[in-house]
């Protein structure tokens, strides 16, 4: 535990990380970027529940062991997203979004 | 010491490379000329950009890397109470670890192995 | 079944015959001290020598009184593949017989350019020019590589 | 297969090809250019023949003319026969569809003697540069810059 | 430079991914140039690009004697600078009709075989660096010191001997000829059991090699591929056997056959030549027949007017010379066939659809020296 | 069996005797940053000089002899010249990823090297999870060499990263599962030191029967391609790629990843001592009770650098023998090979370790 | 393309057409202490970069091998790439086709960099100098030369003694009085 | 006091590099700021002493996703190419939902009194592992396999789509 640090100020930072996210989600239109956005979600989402884990029920693992499914689950996605976009790039050539809805993907 | 050491060596390889970049970039002689800073390809010069599209057949093994890396995550923490849990986390992990097999194998039989 | 022993023959006779690889290397690794070849040049300087034949330069060769044998007959210069050899002569009237006669004023030899042939030295019909063993020739500035083979001052030796 | 032998059998295909005796080795024929590409054919589909490796082409600048040298022998056979080929307008018809190894040797011909082959599918300098004047093998070629003549 | 264009097979994207290899490049051989076409690592083309280190050799006899041409040929293959100057001393002779003796036959025959040796050795070095293997370029240079310094001795340098003339030889072998060349045969027999082991049994080493880079045997013969690597497709090709001269008419040797055609058939054809080398050495060197080591020429050598060919097998494959002669003391035309010339022109049909690391493997199965083939 | 960290302390106490709590700080980590940055660089120097005289060694030659007594400055002649050569890149790159690449490798490489256990107490960074650790950081130095590879913008630098990209995170997974999972199974822990302290009883390569010996195989062969020497050095590839990944970096920048792959093999052989040679502990004979007396006297930091040299020398002795694997092939051989077998041999292990049939 | 020949004498050698690049620096006998640390390293590793076009690359690669070795110099670390190696040692013929991509490689280097033209080739043309329509004569027509070895090839122990006395030479350079040779020299222009 | 401003120092860390990772115009250079955030996430990790949550943050997210990312990279960008920016309506709203979004959030937050605990349980990788393979009261076996079968359900998708034959 850190002297001095308390349990909000690490929500704030995922809060603030969280909506860049959410920020970089929507306005970014290239899929790997996107992706890169979600990470970011995902890593907030993560850090809040390990800073609860640390601050509110230390003796629990929940917090933690939710974060580990976190990452898992993360990855898997992210091992699917990137087969996705590298099979959208084969088909369209590119990784915007733009071209992907014109082509009803 | 604690995590603080990760500090002092991130801060001590940040100096190290500095230190060594600052001192060539300071004290090495210098020249310049109009091909010097083309990019090296056997003395010829390149066609286009190295960086176009360059098809490999890599990340595959990129993705499925990503999931056994995870699977290996999950067995860390089983691996150090094995010992002391015994039958039960063995069966269990023997699962985990069946299932995962399952996985390399349809890998394997749907030639995502196989470096194209 | 079939498969599977396959699968760990090839495993095992894969990793034999790396394993004599290995064999090969370290022998010669710990027979090191006695399989070492390695001539130490430049220190080995003194006990260095070369075959007989070994060309290395064209040399003319100078007796003791500063005489050669070369008679300036431009053999070399049109044997030489591909001009090395240039025959720099004086035309002098012999006060004998009143003829005219080739005296050499300098032997030019382009060591540069040489690609020591000997075909100079085989064509060479008074032996004057020889192939030495001297290697150390390397320089900073090429014109030192041409030179002028006759000695200064040397002379046609009388036979 | 003997020479003479082999004489008998090639001129049975066509008429105007002349023969060479005088200092040659090998059975030596020349074949006006139109022929040339049938009389391959012939050489390397023959049964009796069967001249399926060439082993070198050869430009030769003969002053007024230039032409190429072809030289074949049969792996079956072990016979040779050089043929002989002349052009007065720097054109031949390729053979390297014929013979495959001709791609590199006539591109080579190309470059050094200026021999331009019709058909050939990817005919550019080999060895020189691409921006280079003349092409060096010919008789009348000189060059003031880079050559130093003895 | 590249191009963009949707392959309906498969439904990439595929660009032409252009790739220089060479000029400058550690398995370019010297200076070979080929500019790959790639499609990921595969390779679609390759297109080499000569002339790097083109000489103009062909332009330069037409001014040169006879005798002075010899030299120029060592500087062709110069790993088998030997064979190149029999081949021409030899087309001189036939045209002019001189016989030389016995003794220059036989020690030509000798020398020739060296060369092949050393040639090969020196390949077996450079193949095992190019596959990646450091040690055995070592044990190659060791073993080929021995036979420079028989060289050295004999011919008087190392590489380019120039040991050749028209009629004959330029010296009578060294008075230790005999006795170290029955040396060297006798530590070579040591070290290329060693060879094997270390490389041609090697399973990463085989892996690398087989199946890579076939060359059927139709197509061998129609790009006029010759020598080892010719042989490797079962083409029996050698001129030594085929067109016997010097002394291989009278030494017993075989001619390596393999038949799979690709680059470790060719590899092995080139292993096993080596013991062939050793046996016509061993059969020969103890069989020097007295007599002199030139026939007298004149100081000028003219051909009479006409075409001259002489083919010798070189250890890249047939070497030829040929002559065209006008009468007068330089040829009119002088072409040199070279091997390495015909073998490159398949590199291209037979390294499509391999990878980059293949291609390395397969040019170092075909054995180039670049001059030779940009002459 | 002394315990350095006695001696840590007593200078710790000592310090703080002396000066403030920021001053004891600061100068321990003045003091502990010198040392291991010495110990990096002298690491570097003397590992490129061995490898450069045991090559030598090898094929007949000397090697670097004559700069210094037994040339033994060359690898210091080598560094100031590096140190003292133009930074020349193209322009072409990505001026900022080019310079960062080099920082990866470096700081991924030294963190490791902090996880290591030199002796009894003397470990940097003595964390719980170290042997994960260690996996984790080195995780991050692949990265380098992507970026090092796709930021030069030359041809032969990308397929080379590429290339490595896919060997090493391929390769992590073996040295992951097979080697250091089957060898945590065994010792219960993933502290550095708790695993060498577990040994005392013998070594695991030995008392974890032949799965233990697999696992040692395996390792060794990944460790080996993790840092990219020979026979899998497809990054470098000098007959293929030119120089690979780092083509285009020259001077002291190339320098680092030169460093970085002889630390890292250094790293690798660190972790292999630990986790099978039974890292720092003397060598014991059973029976031999005045033998392993005598072993007991030398200090355990100099059995740690003995046996990792050894374990270079093997991997030393496999770059001067092995031709290169195919791209391929190096990829078949992991996810063909060796995973299944890891897997396996993971399974074989946690059985035995089950049933309790260690040593 | 090529040089250009501005000059033409058969007979005199020291009018190879073009103009001749100098080999630069060196020379001075007295130099500073810190000059002496650095020139030392220097001279000490000597990394060539793999440029070998004909029969010298031969004798090159012998030089590398077991029995004269120059490894005991330091100098077996061979560069693929001229951004990391010191010297050239240019082993054999120049082509005008060549000339270019020498002139490319010796400008990519990183400074400082030496130049070793090993062979009667690479020193003036050699066999190649008459007739030869295609033939460089002379390195130094494209870059400045430190060291010339004639012979064709030289033996090994020649290109040792080269090498060693291109270590003489690196061992008087005056580094802040460094100039950098090619100034002036159609700076990039050849190709 | 020294975590203190590491905790400082890393946070600006993530706040400046999330930021760049959501504009930066270049695919790469957003790869790389999204591995420094979440390499100083992992640090985070670290100096609250939750070593092996840091270990997996390093292997996974640093080490594999970013990885894949950057292969992903490599293979489809031109990317000497920028990418184009979004429009500047676009961006104004999306800026204004985040803000929002993250005004509330941090007003609650504030707003919350966060009951935290006074000691300081250690972490050690056997008491994760006792309580994932614990199928009793608080175990997590389930969700350890179940994560089992979502990873190969993920690789067999992954494979699916990438071995997708293209037709036209
Ligand atoms: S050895 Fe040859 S090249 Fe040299 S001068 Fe004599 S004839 Fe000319
Ligand atoms: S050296 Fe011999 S050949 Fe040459 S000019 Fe003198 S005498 Fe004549
Ligand atoms: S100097 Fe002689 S050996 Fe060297 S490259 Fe030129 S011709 Fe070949």
């Amino acid at each position: 535990m850190i002297q001095g640090i308390g349990v909000t100020d690490f929500f704030i930072i995922s809060t603030l990380m969280f909506f860049m996210g959410v920020y970089g989600f929507i306005t970014r239109k290239n899929l790997i970027t996107i992706l890169i956005a979600i990470e970011l979600i995902l890593n907030a989402v993560a850090i809040n529940f390990v800073i609860i884990n640390k601050y509110l029920y230390p003796e629990g693992l929940h917090g933690q062991i939710f974060s580990i499914f976190i990452i898992a689950v993360a990855a898997a996605e992210v091992a699917i997203a990137i087969a996705i976009v590298i099979d959208f790039y084969r088909t369209h050539k590119s990784v915007s979004v733009e071209e992907g809805e014109m082509m009803k993907y | 010491m604690g995590s603080s050491a990760l500090v002092l060596f991130f801060i001590v390889g940040v100096f190290f490379i500095g230190i060594a970049v600052s001192v060539a970039a300071l004290f090495a002689p210098r020249s310049s000329n109009s091909q010097k800073l083309d990019p090296w390809e056997c003395g010829i010069k390149p066609f286009g950009d190295a960086w176009i599209q360059f098809k490999v057949g890599y990340y595959l093994f990129a993705i499925i890397y990503l999931i056994f890396d995870v699977e290996v995550v999950f067995l860390v923490p089983w691996a150090v109470v094995m010992k002391k849990m015994g039958t039960v986390a063995f069966v269990e992990a023997l699962i985990f670890l069946v299932i995962l097999g399952i996985g390399l194998l349809y890998a394997w039989n749907k030639k995502a192995l196989k470096w194209e | 079944m079939n498969a599977v022993i396959n699968y760990f023959s090839e495993i095992i006779g894969g990793f034999k015959t790396l394993l004599q690889g290995m064999g090969i290397t370290g022998k010669h690794f710990f027979r090191a001290h006695k399989e070492i070849i390695t001539q130490q040049y430049p220190d080995n300087r003194d006990t260095l020598t070369f075959e007989d034949r070994y060309r290395a330069q064209v040399y003319m060769e100078h007796d003791e009184n500063n005489e050669h044998r070369c008679d300036a007959c431009q053999t070399c210069e049109i044997a030489c593949p591909n001009g090395s050899i240039e025959i720099i002569f004086d035309r002098v009237v012999d006060p004998e017989t009143g003829k005219k006669k080739k005296v050499l004023d300098k032997h030019i030899y382009h060591l540069g350019m040489c690609t020591l042939c000997n075909l100079c030295v085989l064509a060479c019909p008074t032996e004057a020019i020889k192939m030495s063993h001297e290697f150390e020739t390397a320089v900073y500035d090429r014109s030192e590589l041409t030179k002028a083979l006759n000695k200064p001052g040397s002379k046609l030796k009388e036979s | 297969m003997t020479n003479s032998e082999l004489q008998v059998l090639v001129s049975s295909w066509m008429d105007d090809l002349e023969f060479i005796d005088e200092g040659v080795q090998y059975l030596t024929v020349t074949v006006p250019k139109e022929n040339l590409r049938d009389l391959m054919f012939k050489l390397r589909d023959d049964s009796e023949a069967a001249f399926d490796y060439m082993f070198s082409l050869t430009a030769v600048d003969w002053g007024k003319n230039r032409g190429m040298v072809y030289h074949l022998e049969s792996t079956k056979y072990r016979h040779i026969i050089v043929v002989h080929v002349n052009t007065e307008d720097e054109t031949l018809d390729t053979i390297s569809d014929i013979y495959p190894t001709a791609i590199l040797n006539e591109r080579e011909a190309y470059d050094l003697m200026g021999i331009k082959f019709t058909g050939h599918p990817d005919l550019r300098r080999l060895f020189l540069q691409d921006d280079w004047v003349g092409h060096p093998l010919r008789k009348d070629y000189v060059d003031e810059a880079n050559m130093i003549v003895k | 430079m590249t191009t963009t264009e949707i392959d309906n097979k498969t439904g990439l994207v595929t660009q032409e991914y252009k790739i220089n290899m060479g000029p400058q490049h550690p398995a370019a051989h010297g200076v070979l140039r080929l500019v790959l076409t790639l499609d990921g690592e595969i390779i679609e083309k390759v297109d080499p690009d000569l002339g790097y280190i083109h000489r103009g050799i062909e332009k330069m006899t037409e001014r040169d004697t006879y005798k002075q041409i010899v030299h120029l040929t060592d500087r062709l293959d110069y790993l088998s600078s030997h064979i190149n100057n029999e081949a021409v001393c030899l087309a001189v002779e036939n045209a002019l009709e001189i016989e030389v003796p016995d003794r220059v036959k036989v020690i030509r025959t000798i020398i020739a075989e060296l060369t092949r040796l050393a040639s090969h050795q020196l390949w077996w070095g450079v193949m095992g660096m190019d596959i990646g293997a450091l040690t055995t370029f070592m044990y190659a240079f060791r073993d080929r010191e021995l036979i420079n310094d028989i060289m050295e001795e004999t011919c008087g340098t190392r590489l380019t001997m120039n040991y050749n003339k028209p009629g004959g030889l330029m010296f009578d072998i060294h008075p230790n000829f005999q006795k170290r060349v029955k040396e060297f045969i006798k530590h070579f027999k040591v070290s290329l059991p060693e060879y094997n082991t270390l490389l041609s049994g090697n399973v990463i080493f085989k892996k690398r090699l087989q199946g890579i880079g076939y060359m059927s045997k139709e197509d061998a013969i129609a790009y006029g591929v010759s020598g080892p690597s010719a042989r490797g497709s079962n083409i029996s090709c050698d001129v030594r056997k085929i067109h016997p001269y010097s002394a291989y008419d009278r030494v017993d040797f075989n001619e390596i056959l393999m038949e799979g055609g690709d680059s470790y058939d060719r590899y092995m054809v080139r292993m096993k030549e080596m013991e062939e080398s050793m046996k016509i050495i061993e059969q020969l060197v103890d069989n020097i027949p007295e007599g002199d080591f030139e026939t007298k020429t004149a100081a000028v050598l003219k051909l009479p007017k006409g075409e001259y060919y002489q083919k010798v097998e070189s250890a890249r494959g047939e070497f030829g010379v040929f002559i065209v002669s006008d009468g007068k003391k330089s040829p009119y035309r002088m072409k040199f066939r070279s091997p390495g010339f015909a073998n490159l022109s398949i590199l291209d049909k037979i390294s499509r659809g391999h990878k980059i690391a293949d291609l390395v493997a397969i040019m170092s199965s075909l054995d180039f020296v670049i001059p030779d083939i940009d002459r | 069996m002394y315990d350095f960290s006695k001696m840590t302390g007593a200078i710790h106490d000592w310090l703080s005797s002396i000066m403030p709590d920021l001053g004891v700080i600061i100068t321990e980590w003045v003091i502990i940053g010198l040392i291991f940055l010495a110990f990096f660089a002298l690491l570097g120097l003397v590992l490129v000089y061995a490898e450069r005289r045991i090559a030598g060694f090898f094929q007949f030659r000397l090697g670097p002899n004559r700069v210094g007594p037994f040339g033994m400055f060359q690898t210091v002649a080598d560094t100031v010249k590096l140190l003292l050569k133009e930074l020349v890149g193209t322009d072409r790159a990505d001026k900022f990823l080019y310079n960062l690449a080099p920082f990866f490798l470096i700081i991924a490489a030294l963190m490791a090297m902090a996880a290591i256990p030199y002796g009894l107490g003397l470990t940097a960074y003595n964390v719980n999870i170290g042997l994960f650790f260690m996996m984790a950081i080195s995780s991050i130095g692949v990265i380098g060499i992507l970026l090092a590879g796709w930021a030069s913008n030359n041809k032969y630098s990308m397929i080379g990263a590429l290339r490595s990209g896919a060997v090493i995170i391929s390769y992590e997974l073996s040295l992951g599962l097979s080697s250091v999972l089957a060898m945590i199974l065994l010792a219960g822990t993933l502290n550095m030191n708790e695993i060498v302290m577990s040994q005392q009883a013998g070594w695991w390569l030995f008392r974890g029967h032949i799965p233990a010996i697999i696992a040692f195989i395996v390792f060794i062969i990944t460790g080996t391609a993790e840092t990219n020497r020979v026979p899998f050095d497809l990054t470098e590839a000098e007959s293929e790629l030119g120089a690979g990944f780092h083509a285009e970096y020259s001077g002291i920048k190339f320098a680092f990843f030169f460093l970085a792959e002889f630390v890292n093999m250094f790293i690798i052989s660190a972790i292999a001592v630990t986790v099978f040679l039974g890292g720092w502990l003397p060598i014991h004979i059973p029976y031999w009770e005045g033998f392993n007396n005598i072993m007991d006297y030398i200090p355990g930091p100099i059995w740690f650098m003995i046996k990792t040299s050894g374990v270079i020398f093997l991997l030393m002795w496999f770059r001067w023998t092995f031709p290169r694997l195919r791209i391929d092939q190096i990829l078949t051989l992991e996810w063909k090979y060796l995973l299944p077998i890891s897997l396996i041999n993971l399974i074989l292990m946690a059985f035995i370790v089950m049933m309790g049939w260690v040593f | 393309m090529g040089v250009k020949s501005d000059m033409k004498n058969k007979n005199n050698q020291d009018t190879f057409p073009g103009q001749v690049i100098p080999g630069g620096n060196g020379g001075n006998i007295v130099v500073g202490v810190l000059d002496q640390i650095i020139n030392w390293s220097r001279s000490n590793s000597l990394w060539p970069l793999y440029f070998g076009t004909s029969c010298c690359a031969i004798e090159m690669m012998q030089t590398g091998a077991a029995r004269h070795d120059w490894s005991r110099f330091g100098m077996e670390v061979a560069r693929p790439t001229p951004r990391q190696a010191d010297v050239i040692v240019i082993a054999g013929t120049i082509t005008n086709k060549m000339a270019p991509v020498l002139r490319k490689l010796y400008d990519q280097m990183a400074e400082p960099k030496y130049v070793v033209a090993m062979g009667a080739c690479a020193v003036s043309g050699g066999p190649f100098y008459y007739n030869s329509y295609s033939v460089v004569r002379g390195a130094d027509h494209i870059i400045p030369v430190d060291v010339y070895v004639p012979g064709c090839p030289p033996r090994p122990e020649s290109l040792l003694d080269a090498m060693i006395k291109l270590q003489e030479k690196i061992k008087t350079f005056h580094n802040s009085k460094r100039k950098n040779p090619i100034e002036g020299f159609d700076e990039g222009k050849v190709g | 006091m020294g975590a203190q401003i590491m905790f400082y120092i890393l946070a600006a860390v993530i706040l400046i590099f999330s930021f760049l990772a959501v504009t930066s115009r270049k695919v790469m250079r957003a790869t790389v700021y999204l591995l420094f955030v979440l390499l100083a996430t992992a640090g985070l990790y670290f100096i609250i002493d939750y070593n092996f949550m840091a270990g997996i943050q390093l292997i996974v997210y640093a080490g594999g996703i970013v990885a894949l990312i950057v292969f992903a990279v490599m293979l489809t960008e031109r990317i000497g190419d920028k990418i184009e920016g979004p429009s500047t309506m676009q961006m104004i709203l999306a800026a204004l939902v985040s803000v929002i979004g993250a005004g509330v959030t941090i007003s609650v937050l504030l707003g919350h009194n966060f009951k935290q605990a006074s000691q300081d349980v250690g972490q050690d990788v056997s008491r994760i592992g006792e309580n994932l393979l614990n199928y009793g009261d608080g175990g997590y076996v389930l969700p350890f396999e179940v994560v089992s079968i979502l990873l190969l359900a993920s690789m067999i998708a992954a494979i699916v789509v990438a071995k997708r034959k293209f037709e036209n």
